[in-house]
């Protein structure tokens, strides 16, 4: 099963930078370099997916004590970590030729940033507690308050200054984006989603593993 | 007992998160001041952020000193400013970008730092519609949300 | 009816100990003065630099000052091994919370009213006209800083390397809280009117809803034994 | 405007790098705990699979 989802992953990985490369034109203003959004979006995307799962696991946690939702949550939040990890860099990459800088505290890199640090201090938590039951328990109550966080980073940070872009899918309206461009995002949203279903499964068949060992 | 407890406790935090929400799309944010902005309330040595459009024809820049000077412009009002650096590839004439820097209390603006400001517009290559003075200004504010 | 005198209970407590022994309330306000120190040797003499970094170096007073204290507030019912007490209290544990989250904000309050005049006096600055502007904006600060800290300090109480833990859980957590009241407070002290940060004021007010709540919540799964 | 190529391949090599030595550990580790290891430590005998 899992080998599946890994093979349907690696496949539709190949169609995205397909799409990317081939298919996609060179955007107009930005030159090639723009075709780094095609990394840089979708692992954002996967990243906040990845967040809400730990929410939806770790109150499934509390609610039923599961073993099964704690194993989720945690590896729900180091894939989410890898992705947000891949996010800044890329973001990071991408600035450099279009803004001239590599960093720069604008809303939605420092709201990023913050959900970085957030989340490894989840996986942190969960290194210092031995126990496995308690670390459970306090990993749960602590996805909870670092999802429910969210919202006030965003509009808070947003608030606080920004200079990226007005997100160009979401807003009212017909998009701004040539359908071609957003087709090439979305299969490789869609590559990207698969690659985190087969880590997720991957790491919570590791997890079970590591607890009969330790048991 | 601990139901009714969870449930309301859920509805609360969901009313105060909805109120967030709704404060943060009705609350217009101010990214930058405009030229006009700065020089109608310009303090010397503050920090600020200015955007506008490169105005044509004004850009200069000296390779081997790195001194880039340009002037920007808003329509109303036009700054000069300063900077020593190499410029980003998004900068040029007629396109729209952010500085941060200091007001001098000699008439020009130092940047530290130069944002070429990329517009939330991705085109084609041969969608080739001149986006407006207006419509540039609009962009760069990010009003296009 | 319960549910408060239980939550007084603990403040009546925690209050009183302190009082008794000033253990926490003392080093606090010597750190404050530490602080101030620091800050004066990292800023120099500038007036100008020192009047545009008060509200950030306000603001980074208090959550250090917070990160001490709040870090404390299990010490003594780990030290002298009431822990399982609490978990064995009957009934609901949010109250306990309720009365720990009381007494962290009024000795929050208490040290941040000391450091306000320290500053007022060592850096010459007057904030006697933003006075009450300052107030609010301490008060909704102080509480979003104390609910999370609260809750998390119960987290991290049995768990190794809690001096560590405790502010890298706490401090990007508090990102909003921080943005917001640093915000707020820069425009008080420009003299701007409280309804120009009135969004900020919304956003703080939120958080501290939503931190209050969420740490009713959950803290009973944090007392389990 | 240049197209800054670099910028792309690094991009995309950074990406391929990341996730494929994400990919191995998890291979990495599942394999170990698979197959015990010789010379484990005495007293915790890794369990037979």
């Amino acid at each position: 099963m899992t080998r599946v989802l890994g093979w349907l992953a690696a496949l539709a990985l190949l169609a995205g930078l397909g799409m990317a490369f081939a298919v996609a034109p060179r955007e107009a203003t930005q030159g090639t370099v723009q075709r780094i959004m095609y990394v840089h979006v979708p692992s954002v995307w996967v990243a906040y997916c990845a967040f809400v799962v730990v929410f939806v696991a770790s109150i499934a946690y509390l609610a039923t004590r599961a073993e099964a939702a704690d194993r989720l949550a945690h590896a729900s939040a180091e894939v989410g970590v890898l992705f947000t990890g891949l996010t800044i860099a890329t973001g990071s990459i991408w600035g450099k030729p279009t803004w001239g800088t590599w960093w720069t505290w604008d809303a939605r890199l420092t709201s990023v940033a913050v959900l970085f640090v957030m989340y490894v201090g989840y996986l942190l938590l969960r290194g210092m507690i031995d126990e496995g039951e308690r670390a459970a328990r306090y990993a749960a109550v602590l996805g909870v308050v670092a999802a429910l966080n969210i919202p006030l980073v965003h509009f808070s940070v947003l608030w606080w200054r920004t200079l990226h872009q007005p997100p160009s899918l979401m807003k009212p309206g017909p998009s701004s984006m040539p359908p071609v461009i957003v087709r090439a995002l979305l299969v490789n949203f869609a590559a990207f989603a698969l690659l985190y279903l087969y880590f997720v499964a991957k790491r919570v068949r590791l997890l079970r593993l590591e607890g009969e060992a330790g048991a | 007992m601990r139901k009714t407890k969870f449930i309301t406790g859920g509805a609360v935090i969901a009313a105060a998160l909805a109120y967030m929400i709704y404060a943060g799309v009705t609350q217009s944010a101010v990214y930058f001041v405009t030229p006009a902005e700065l020089r109608a309330s310009a303090v010397a040595g503050k920090a600020y952020r200015l955007g506008g459009m490169v105005l044509p024809g004004s850009v200069t820049w000296e390779p081997r000193t790195l001194a880039l000077h340009f002037t920007l412009g808003d329509g109303t009002a036009t700054v000069p400013v300063r900077h020593k650096g190499t410029p980003p590839d998004l900068f040029g004439e007629g396109r729209g970008a952010v500085v941060e820097g200091t007001w001098s209390a000699d008439g020009y603006f130092r940047a530290s730092l130069i944002l070429a400001k990329h517009s939330e517009e991705y085109k084609a290559p041969h969608d080739a519609s001149q986006a407006g003075y207006k419509e540039l200004i609009r962009t760069l504010q990010g009003d296009g949300r | 009816m319960i549910f408060a005198r239980r939550a007084w209970s603990v403040v009546w407590k925690d209050l009183l100990v302190e009082r008794r022994s000033k253990e926490t309330l003392n080093a606090l306000a010597f750190f404050s003065l530490l602080l101030l120190f620091v800050f004066q040797f990292a800023l120099g003499p500038d007036r100008e630099r020192l009047a545009a970094a008060l509200p950030g170096l306000l603001w980074l007073g208090f959550v250090l000052a917070g990160l001490l204290g709040l870090g404390r507030t299990f010490v003594l019912e780990r030290e002298n091994d009431c822990w399982e007490g609490l978990i064995l209290a009957p009934g609901d544990k949010s109250a306990i919370y309720v009365g720990k989250l009381a007494a962290n904000v009024t000795l929050m309050l208490v040290v941040e009213g000391l450091i306000l005049l320290l500053f007022a006096v060592f850096f010459n600055v007057d904030l006697a006209p933003a006075l009450t502007g300052l107030a609010l904006v301490m008060i909704l600060g102080t509480v979003g800083l104390a609910a999370v800290g609260t809750l998390f300090a119960a987290m991290t109480a049995q768990v190794r390397a809690r001096e560590l833990l405790f502010p890298v859980l706490l401090l990007p957590v508090q990102v909003p809280v921080l943005l917001g009241t640093v915000k707020a407070t820069e425009a008080v002290l420009l003299g701007e009117p409280l309804g120009a940060v009135g969004h900020w004021l919304g956003l703080l007010a939120a958080a501290d809803v939503i931190y209050i709540v969420t740490g009713l919540l959950t803290f009973d799964f944090l007392l389990e034994s | 405007m240049g197209d800054n190529w670099g910028f792309v391949l690094a991009a995309y090599a950074l990406a391929a790098i990341v996730l494929t030595g994400y990919w191995r550990h998890l291979v990495r580790r599942e394999r170990e705990l698979n197959a015990p290891v010789a010379g484990h430590p005495p007293g915790a005998p890794p369990r037979q699979q």
